[in-house]
């Protein structure tokens, strides 16, 4: 399949060297929801070495409207994403090395996933990861690509360390979630151009043509047809916790990071214990039975309902409850069922 | 003159895609707090701002005819 | 699945109403390749009533790097695109009602199939095909949007018959092509950030926000990190073939249509019996096994080689003569073996 | 002065994304025919032309400080 890649190394800033650059790196791609999915189909089909995926969440009816790597099947399923997004990237290109973890990206896990890696590509929905991502970017030297979008309203930023400003100098402290996909909903080709975007420089990252990677911010509204790339040279600060000259690495400190959240469009609650857990499914599946609750569930996941909620469980001891936003409320399910 | 754009939920929050205000010798956050006396429901408190399509913070003084940009970070993904 | 669009009918300019219209309507995609790909999957996961699509071709490894509906798998079987296209999306949406032509978008067959179409969707590559893609939606009242790219360049603009100019307006002839994939290559992201402005403006016209719809010109080069917006309203031309007051259609006058085409990007020359065949694709196989060529197949087409070449001939007579550029030995190759 | 921007394969034989020229008072056939004596490997037979983001003929007549961008229509998809 030498021809597989002929339309790429045509591209002449691409060419055959740099289709060689591409197999030979390593992209971590955080998050397998609409970017995740979209920029990981991209790049395992342009033939990247190797792809890490990591996903806390499972296929929903509610994804397949903007999620292109999944199917009507994976939602019956109620398949991982980062399962399902393995399956898929397989059959398309069995060259590439796929490597997929059920998890949730903690501070933790992200310094011990970039460990090789080339490049970090932001598909996460919340800037509690994202500022995480750009402290071990910063700590590791690794590029990442921020990219979020909401409605038909999309953005991204590259960050290339020791040269362009980061996230943190840019946004000072994690912003308050203003509109999210639970108020504003989004459209697929919002989604789409973000990727477009994302992708291509990470193509450029990855082939190391450094002059073109774009140093602006950019954002666009497709249904107002606004268009605008914002200069940030300026805003990189020499004070900057995350890259300046007297850096903490704040949002890698686990004790900032929260334990249960209200995840973003979602009428849930995440609740993560303090340590990783191996439960059993199976021996958990039985025992629920046995109390009286209707479970279903697969390798990877268990789903209990319970009154007007619904606990997912993955075996690593993380917990989805749907049907609430409570905190409170879902943590007393959570230890009702797991202790 | 200056034209202040508002992108995203800010522009359904103001009503317009952009207004004009005279801000010169002010600074952003003097503009801000036009902007807010006059759109009493739009919150520009984590916003990013840009002056002729540069990056801005709050202390930047706005010249004439600097055209400023108000753009919200969103997190969907 | 009434949650599955939730995130569509959260978006206010949607909103349940817009979605009741998108399940209403009915698009036509020209073509299944990269554009055609991404257009189609998008329409299909946003929950479009019925969707047409027509291609020639059939799926081969070049095409994996970007053309996402397919899999290593439908380039071992030869499968045409439209074949493939329908059976993924299938899987992504058994709602929508999907419907595959393999054949050439001929300016008859356009005719034929834009009965009862809303929205034609270009997804070609080539001028030929958009020309006669504008006079049909200018005779039939229907809009449609123009996409196209090579490399990192890419272009899209909406047509509403009536309200915008034309394409003929803008390029007053059919303009000599350029660059073309053959010669500039193409990745992946300069195809989706097409896609996503032909599918935004897909949306507007399918919930018929007019106001919304975009009426400049776009082109962007997402190496070279630039983007630019044309006005055209000043294009409108009265004296225009296509779209004025003494308009001829002159595009769907067959006899100015080529009978032999050399295929974008490919050493291809294509081949169209004046009309239509119907050929016994397992009878043609066991004489041409008899007269000792090399031939594989399935239910769709014939591959054969003879020599150099490589001669793939679809049940409607039509044939791809690969390995060549050179329109009469194609015209030659395809007398010997089909008289 | 006008600013002449090139896009797509243009740019590649210019060699330049954008170049200066005094082409005040001329038309946009004029400017061409300018263009094609410095830089003669560019084809600008079919090209879109835009003067200040609008759509241009080549009878249109452009004035001091116009930004002029050429676009070539491509047929890839």
């Amino acid at each position: 399949m030498d021809e597989r890649y002929s339309r790429q190394t045509l591209f002449s800033p691409i060419g055959k060297a740099g289709q060689e650059k591409i197999r030979s790196k390593h992209v971590l791609m955080i998050g397998a929801g609409a970017l995740g999915s979209g920029n990981a189909e991209i790049l395992t089909r342009a033939g990247v070495g190797k792809l890490t995926i990591v996903d806390r969440d499972y296929v929903e009816a509610s994804n397949l409207q903007r999620q292109q790597l999944y199917t009507e099947r994976d939602v019956e399923e109620k398949l991982p994403k980062a399962a399902g997004a393995e399956k898929r990237l397989r059959k398309i290109n069995s060259d590439v090395e796929i490597e997929a973890f059920i998890t949730d990206a903690t501070p933790e896990k992200l310094e011990e996933l970039v460990q090789g890696v080339d490049l970090i590509i932001d598909a996460t929905d919340n800037f509690e990861t994202r500022m995480a991502i750009n402290d071990v970017s910063q700590k590791y030297q690794i590029p990442w690509i921020y990219g979020a979008c909401v409605g038909s309203f999309g953005m991204s930023l590259t960050i290339i360390p020791g040269k362009t400003p980061c996230l943190n100098c840019i946004l000072k402290k994690i912003p308050i979630q203003g509109m999210t996909c639970d108020t504003g909903g989004i459209i697929a080709p919002t989604v789409q151009m973000v990727i477009s975007h994302q992708a291509a420089e990470a193509l450029k990252i990855l082939v190391e043509d450094w002059e073109a990677v774009r140093t602006s911010f950019i954002s666009f509204d497709l249904w107002r047809n606004q268009y605008t790339s914002m200069k940030v040279s300026k805003a990189k600060d020499a004070g900057c916790l995350s890259c300046g000259e007297n850096r903490t690495y704040p949002y890698l400190d686990s004790e900032n990071m929260t334990k249960s959240t209200v995840l973003c469009g979602r009428d849930t609650v995440q609740i993560r214990p303090p340590e990783r857990q191996n439960i059993q499914l199976n021996d958990l599946s039985q025992q629920l039975k046995e109390l009286g609750y209707k479970v279903k569930g697969n390798p990877y996941l268990l789903s209990v309902e319970i009154d007007e909620q619904r606990l997912v469980i993955f075996n690593d001891g993380r917990a989805l409850i749907h049907g609430t936003k409570d905190l409170t409320q879902a943590k007393t399910i959570y230890q009702r069922l797991l202790g | 003159m200056n034209k202040i754009l508002f992108f995203a939920h800010l522009r359904d929050a103001v009503g317009e895609e952009s207004i004009m205000m005279d801000a010169k010798g002010k600074t952003i956050a003097d503009l801000k707090q036009m902007v807010l006396e006059t759109y009493k429901s739009v919150n520009l408190e984590n916003v990013m701002t840009a002056i002729n399509e540069e990056f801005a913070s709050d202390e930047d003084i706005i010249h004439e005819g600097n055209e400023i940009a108000f753009i919200p970070p969103v997190s969907g993904g």
